[in-house]
């Protein structure tokens, strides 16, 4: 991989050059709690020291609300408009959220190809920035906390730099846009980065032990730890919205008021919903509470590693930060290996 | 940005084809049959799947669901399904007119393993809607009885207004190629013409070496679980036990999460499961 | 297909639903198109109070006895029966004291026996007569009311979001009340479909639209507990839209 | 010979309410207005909750004018506790008040009153002839919704408006946008007045009336003020309220009845105009005269024209509004802090139907104990009896159909919202 530097007083210039590439979309700062994605357009709004954004960048991909079709009783469902040549430029996402999308690419491709999902996705280049975890990060655990590849550009912050990774020929293109702005990289920043990759493993406070784990929730799929979660969660959803590989979905069809015509849209859902499962009749194969939260480890701890060979988990933290009663996926899944081995 | 090798735009996968109800056909009370018409000529010659598969049903409006294919690949140029009037799609789907347009994509799910099933005996227990998937499963099998042993079908209803393909099956009774076991708990008037008592009792009228034999079964859940003890007891291996599932499901194709059982999705790994898949995935049965 | 005959009712309230109804002022002409509009006393003078309906919208909640004579009445002549905001389908503010007396109620507000009027504490729709779907909200939502008049032209029964505020919170990004700021924020157990309006405006959720199905109230109350709330003011906060929710009714007996 | 004619359910009104006239042998003997909207009590649901409870639950007293309720329980509790507001919350909450009185004034004059003065049953069925009026209306409705959208975060109770200042306050570009909507508002607005000065309003309720309305100290035509003034010129401040209202239980109504000095009042935009006219820049009075209220009039039907006065103002007022903001500079600020303690306090303004009340006693913990509303509808049913009375002696001789239609039209050019009257 070819690596660059950029002196971070060029920074500024070099994300005004890279709007000729595409609309700039970016962390901002919503306020003293909150940072966002957000339609950058004007970069001084840019804060890439952010910690973690309320949504991840999944929204960009697999937008909350998101029309398919258009219907009317007698042409059926057209596809909507797609433009297929709109190119974006995702900045400063996380090393987690990269390996968060690359679990999305998965989930959306294979035998059938999602292309909602991938018209945007093909058209996004996307660079990475480093950055340094809180007491809610857990991605050294998932082995998320650093990424080789699902990126243009990364950077990672060495004090007075960015050391910059070209990941891609377009990621190429955009440093040679404007070569003036990078400096070759010496052997002293090659060591400040080591070091710096170093200190980050200081930051972490949590831990997610996933030795034997998928193995640990068939053994502890009875235990009644997940009652007793199950008896604090809301049902609210947070989880799931904000979780970078969540993505399941619902579809409804929007009619217009002449009853004939309308819109086929599908929208976020959440396995934590009492009528996730429920089947006309009546019948739901999840009415319990416990049952759905259960449902969203095993299936992000046991049932993904199962399908694709790993969790669909990034340690991002976001659950545990939005999560109203407290429910914190690493304590669960702490308390549950604990019950497995009494 | 994405540089995975998933193939670059193919068709969208959630496009529903116009096809036309062509006839409806009542059933049972809150049971039609449905024969399907796509619009398209290249689609309709082109469609083709197997018994146990099923499509996306959209009704323009309303919404859209899945239903299994009543029909067989055999008998080409229209689809049949049957359905069963339990919420909105399926009332809107009622209400309809004859040729009205509908929105169909698919087929989808894995459909029954022929490939696997072929040269062995047939075993076909059917429960209520349940016979909807194994109607089709029955009349390929018919069509093409030469690739299959013994060919058994199990039904049983309440009553007799309550079988579904009533007509149909009882013409089965005379056929010598098949066994055509159909059952009501009560027959008060004495004119059921077949067999009466509770479906379990069927088992006891024939034999047959479950080395070589495959169980496909289909029914409401509490069905599954006395028809596999049954099957157990009769020696049948778990893989050579096929049961149909059902889940809430929204897109089909494996992407909306709903039909997920463990690590399955009821839509493209399912909807048939092996007994042994049933037994040893949480919730599954 | 004709137009379904429908009829717009008011019991009591603060008319909100009405006024929501007419505050769709660009679809109120495409409103006219599809609906046969039978009876709306806000809205016109010539109603035809003994004709069937397809669909009767019913907003406000009970709070006298005669209003269960015309409520049964209404349900008599109509296919389906809609109830139309949270007082109709929770019972809504004026239920927020149903454990109080009538009688003291009136002596605090009109002192000296004024009219001799009877009054019942104030109750939802499905109190009394089969209500075949809700739309709840103080006020309702024009979008939904929207949405559920072009399912129900089309013969299908409407569908909401069930879910709670939190996820339409969630989506807009808002900065949690509840987590962040340790407000008395009810987003988590209140049902979703105002776009969280309130927490878009850094205003906690106050639970105007009444709860989710299954709402966890102990949960949400263990919570609340904890950002130092008291039982009483959380209680209060709960009670103040959808007082006669089981769930919430639930809650307050225990102990 | 006696003829009674009895108006079961008033209709194109909110809220519940009949009328009962009875004359006997030319001389009327009954006089009655039927409130039977149910009584929520709200007044005393209200005892014991939190200052910060109070504005939401007494916004839901009523749905078209939720918004004047909102902001004068705000500023009663404020007053209350001694609080000021900074000077954008003041003009921000202006601005929702004006968007409400635009949108009330509106639905009720091309909506409910229109129809009327035209022959209709309903806005409705005059839509089907007079599609291009009824549009007019709704634009100028849809107009005050928006601006109550903007500011107050919903049209109808809005959540925005907190103690001390709002939750979030509206950008500079969507107050630009809404000026360009006001301006062109305020066009529709005038071309309106035509149209409604071309209607040939009936004068068949003519009887000696006291106008009450709000006044400031301002020069200019306001619906905030802190004295009431009446058309017999006296004042009164309005921390005495009681004084002015003397609310009474009556027999045979859910709503209170008030006379001040024995006498029944009349509030609302006709009261506003006839004694806050003289106020009104030069264009809007050119509408004044122009819709007949240039001078003293106590035809109760032009309040229809005084609410298409009212309208204009109010269009103008917000665009000055907004001027004053973007001039000042928008400012993202937190709403004030509030310190409750124990006390009294009672704020009015001009809901579009004439002045309300909100008045509340709280304790040391900010726990109200007391709360009083008086709002405008209650204040005119004893004037609207009064008018009916002289309406059926004057037309004692008509038919039992055609008083009906006379008194209907009386009772809907009042503009009565029958749930405030109960709350
Ligand atoms: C593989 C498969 C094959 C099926 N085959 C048939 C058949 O041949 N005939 C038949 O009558 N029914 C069949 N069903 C059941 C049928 O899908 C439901 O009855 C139907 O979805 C009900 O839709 P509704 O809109 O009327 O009900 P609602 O209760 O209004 O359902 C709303 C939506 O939820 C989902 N949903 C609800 N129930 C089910 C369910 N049981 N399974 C999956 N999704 C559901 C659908 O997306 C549906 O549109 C099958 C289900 C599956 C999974
Ligand atoms: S489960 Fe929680 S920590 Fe893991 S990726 Fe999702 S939101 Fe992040
Ligand atoms: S965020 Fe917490 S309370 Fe809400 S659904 Fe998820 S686990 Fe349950
Ligand atoms: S602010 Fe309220 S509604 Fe929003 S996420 Fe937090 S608890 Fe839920």
């Amino acid at each position: 991989m070819q690596i660059v530097k950029l002196p971070k007083q060029n920074l500024d210039k070099f994300i005004k050059s890279l709007s000729k590439f595409g609309q700039i979309y970016a962390p901002i700062k919503k306020d003293a709690n909150t940072s966002l994605f957000s339609k950058i357009e004007d970069s001084s709004q840019i804060d890439l020291g952010y910690n973690r954004t309320l949504l991840p960048p999944k929204k960009y991909f697999l937008p909350p609300i998101d029309t398919m079709f258009k219907f009317s009783a007698e042409a059926g469902y057209e596809e909507m408009e797609h433009d297929l040549n709109e190119k974006s430029i995702l900045l400063g996402v996380h090393s987690c959220d990269i390996h968060g999308l690359r679990i999305l690419d998965l989930v959306f491709s294979g035998r059938y190809v999602d292309n909602y999902y991938f018209t945007g996705r093909k058209n996004t280049s996307i660079i990475g920035v480093s950055c340094i975890p809180d007491d809610m990060c857990f991605c050294r655990s998932m082995g998320t906390d650093f990424v080789e590849n699902g990126f243009d550009l990364f950077l990672s912050d060495i004090d007075q730099s960015y050391l910059v990774r070209i990941a891609t020929s377009l990621g190429d293109d955009m440093v040679r846009a404007s070569q003036s702005l990078f400096k070759e990289v010496g052997k002293e920043e090659i060591e400040e980065h080591k070091k710096k990759s170093n200190e980050m493993q200081k930051h972490f406070k949590i831990d997610l032990e996933l030795y034997n784990l998928p193995e640990i929730l068939d053994l502890e799929y009875e235990s009644k730890t997940w009652e007793e979660i199950g008896e604090k969660c809301l049902s609210c959803g947070s989880c799931s919205m904000v979780c970078p590989t969540c993505y399941c979905y619902d579809v409804f069809d929007e009619l217009s008021l002449d009853g004939k015509t309308g819109e086929r849209k599908r929208r976020w859902d959440s396995c934590l919903f009492k009528d996730y499962a429920l089947v006309a009749g009546g019948t739901n194969f999840r009415s319990e509470r416990s049952a759905r939260v259960k449902n969203r480890y095993f299936h992000k701890h046991r049932g993904f590693v199962a399908q694709y060979g790993k969790p669909s988990c990034v340690g991002c933290g976001r659950c545990i930060q939005s999560c109203p009663a407290k429910i914190n996926i690493v304590e669960v899944i702490t308390k549950i290996r604990s019950d497995a081995y009494v | 940005m994405y540089n995975g090798n998933c193939a670059s735009h193919t068709d969208n996968i959630y496009q529903p084809h116009l096809a036309r109800i062509v006839r409806r056909l009542p059933q049972i009370k809150d049971h039609r049959l449905f024969q399907l018409r796509f619009e398209d000529s290249e689609i309709r010659q082109n469609f083709s799947y197997r018994p146990g598969q099923f499509v996306e049903l959209s009704i323009i409006g309303t919404g859209e669901a899945p239903i299994s294919i009543s029909s067989s690949p055999t008998r080409p140029g229209v689809i049949e399904l049957c359905v069963r009037r339990i919420g909105r799609m399926t009332e809107a789907l009622f209400r309809l007119p004859l040729n009205s347009l509908v929105g169909v994509r698919g087929p989808y799910g894995n459909g029954f393993p022929l490939e696997q099933m072929r040269g062995n005996n047939l075993l076909i227990v059917a429960g209520g809607l349940g016979m909807a998937p194994l109607r089709s499963l029955l009349w390929y099998a018919l069509d093409n009885r030469s690739l299959f042993k013994e060919v058994i079908l199990m039904f049983g209803a309440k009553v007799a207004e309550e079988m579904l393909f009533k007509y149909e099956l009882l013409t089965l009774l005379d056929r010598t190629d098949m066994r055509c076991l159909l059952t009501v708990d009560k027959d008060e008037e004495g004119t059921w013409p077949a067999q009466v008592g509770v479906v379990t009792k069927l088992f006891d009228l024939f034999e047959v070496d479950p080395k070589i034999t495959y169980a496909a079964v289909c029914g409401p859940p509490i069905m599954y679980k006395f028809v596999s003890k049954k099957l157990l007891e009769k020696k049948f291996s778990k893989d050579r036990i096929l049961m149909s599932l059902e889940r809430k499901m929204k897109c089909g194709v494996g992407k909306c999460g709903h039909c997920m059982i463990g690590y399955k999705y009821t839509c493209i790994d399912g909807p048939i499961f092996t007994y042994w898949d049933a037994i040893n995935l949480p919730e599954m049965i | 297909m004709s137009k379904p005959k429908i009829g717009i009712f008011g019991m009591t309230g603060c008319a909100g639903e009405q006024i929501v109804i007419l505050n769709c002022e660009d679809e109120l002409m495409d409103i006219l198109k599809v609906l046969d509009i039978r009876s709306f006393h806000t809205a016109m003078s010539k109603n035809d109070e003994k004709c069937n309906l397809d669909i009767a919208f019913v907003e406000g909640a009970l709070v006298q006895p005669e209003e269960e004579i015309s409520l049964k009445e209404i349900r008599k002549r109509s296919r389906l029966l809609i109830a139309l905001g949270t007082c109709a389908v929770w019972g809504g503010v004026a239920a927020m004291k149903n454990e109080v007396s009538r009688q003291r109620l009136k002596d605090i507000v009109y002192g000296s026996p004024g009219r001799i009027f009877k009054s019942i504490p104030a109750q939802p729709l499905h109190s009394f007569v089969k209500v075949d779907f809700s739309i709840s909200g103080c006020p309702i939502e024009k979008e939904q009311f929207l949405q559920a008049v072009a399912s129900l032209v089309h013969g299908d029964i409407p569908v909401l979001p069930k879910y709670a505020v939190c996820t339409e919170c969630k989506i807009n990004e808002n900065t949690c009340l509840l987590l962040e700021k340790s407000e008395l924020c009810l987003g988590p157990i209140t049902v979703a479909g105002c776009n969280a309006r309130c927490a878009n405006c850094g205003i906690p959720c106050s639970g105007c639209r009444g709860p989710v199905e299954e709402a966890n109230i102990a949960s949400e109350v263990e919570i609340l507990k904890e950002k130092g709330f008291t039982l009483g003011d959380i209680n209060n906060q709960l009670r103040t839209f959808a007082g006669p929710a089981e769930a919430i009714q639930t809650h307050l007996a225990k102990r | 010979m006696q003829k009674s004619v009895v108006i079961d359910h008033l209709c194109r009104i909110e809220g519940n309410g009949g009328i009962n006239v009875a004359i006997e042998d030319g001389r009327v003997v009954k006089v009655e207005i039927d409130i039977f909207e149910g009584a929520r009590f709200l007044e005393a649901l209200v005892v014991g909750r939190l200052y910060y409870e109070v504005p939401p639950i007494l916004s839901r007293i009523c749905a078209i004018c939720s918004a004047v309720h909102t902001v004068t329980s705000l500023m009663a509790v404020e007053d209350a506790f001694e609080t000021e507001p900074s000077a954008q919350t003041q003009l921000l909450r202006e601005l929702l008040v004006q968007g409400g009185n635009i949108e009330s004034h509106a639905l009720h004059l091309f909506c409910l009153a229109l129809p009327d003065f035209l022959g209709y049953s309903s806005p409705f069925a005059l839509a089907e002839d007079y599609p291009q009026e009824v549009k007019i209306g709704l634009g100028l409705k849809k107009l005050g919704n928006t601006i109550q959208e903007t500011v107050g975060g919903r049209a109808v109770h809005p959540v925005n408006a907190v103690l001390g200042g709002f939750g979030t306050v509206p950008t500079k570009k969507r107050l630009l946008e809404l000026k360009q909507e006001l301006t062109k508002g305020l066009e529709e607005a005038l071309a309106a007045v035509e149209s409604v000065a071309r209607l040939r309003i009936p004068d068949f309720s003519q009887s000696p009336t006291l106008y009450a309305a709000l006044a400031s100290s301002s020069e200019e035509y306001s619906l905030f003020g802190d004295k009431v003034i009446f058309s017999s010129g006296e004042s009164r401040k309005v921390s005495s309220y009681r004084e002015i209202c003397n609310e009474t239980v009556v027999p045979h109504s859910h709503a209170k009845h008030s006379h001040f000095k024995g006498l029944p009042f009349m509030v609302g935009a006709l009261a506003r105009v006839m004694l806050n006219g003289h106020k009104l820049d030069s264009e809007t009075k050119k509408a004044r005269e122009k819709l007949g209220l240039g001078s003293f009039t106590e035809n109760i039907l032009l309040n229809n024209s005084a609410q298409a006065i009212e309208i204009i103002y109010s269009i103008k007022r917000c665009i000055q509004i907004i001027d004053q903001l973007l001039k000042r500079g928008i400012k993202n600020e937190k709403p004030v802090e509030i310190r409750p303690k124990a006390g009294q306090g009672t704020a009015a303004l001009e809901a579009p139907r004439g002045i309300l009340y909100h008045s509340y006693s709280f304790d040391n913990a900010g726990r109200i104990t007391k709360a009083d509303v008086i709002t405008p509808t209650a204040q005119n049913l004893a004037n609207m009896e009064k008018d009916f009375r002289a309406l059926a002696h004057n037309f004692a001789g008509e038919s039992k159909d055609g008083l009906r239609v006379k008194i209907e039209m009386v009772a809907r050019a009042y503009d009565p919202c029958i749930s405030c009257s109960v709350h």
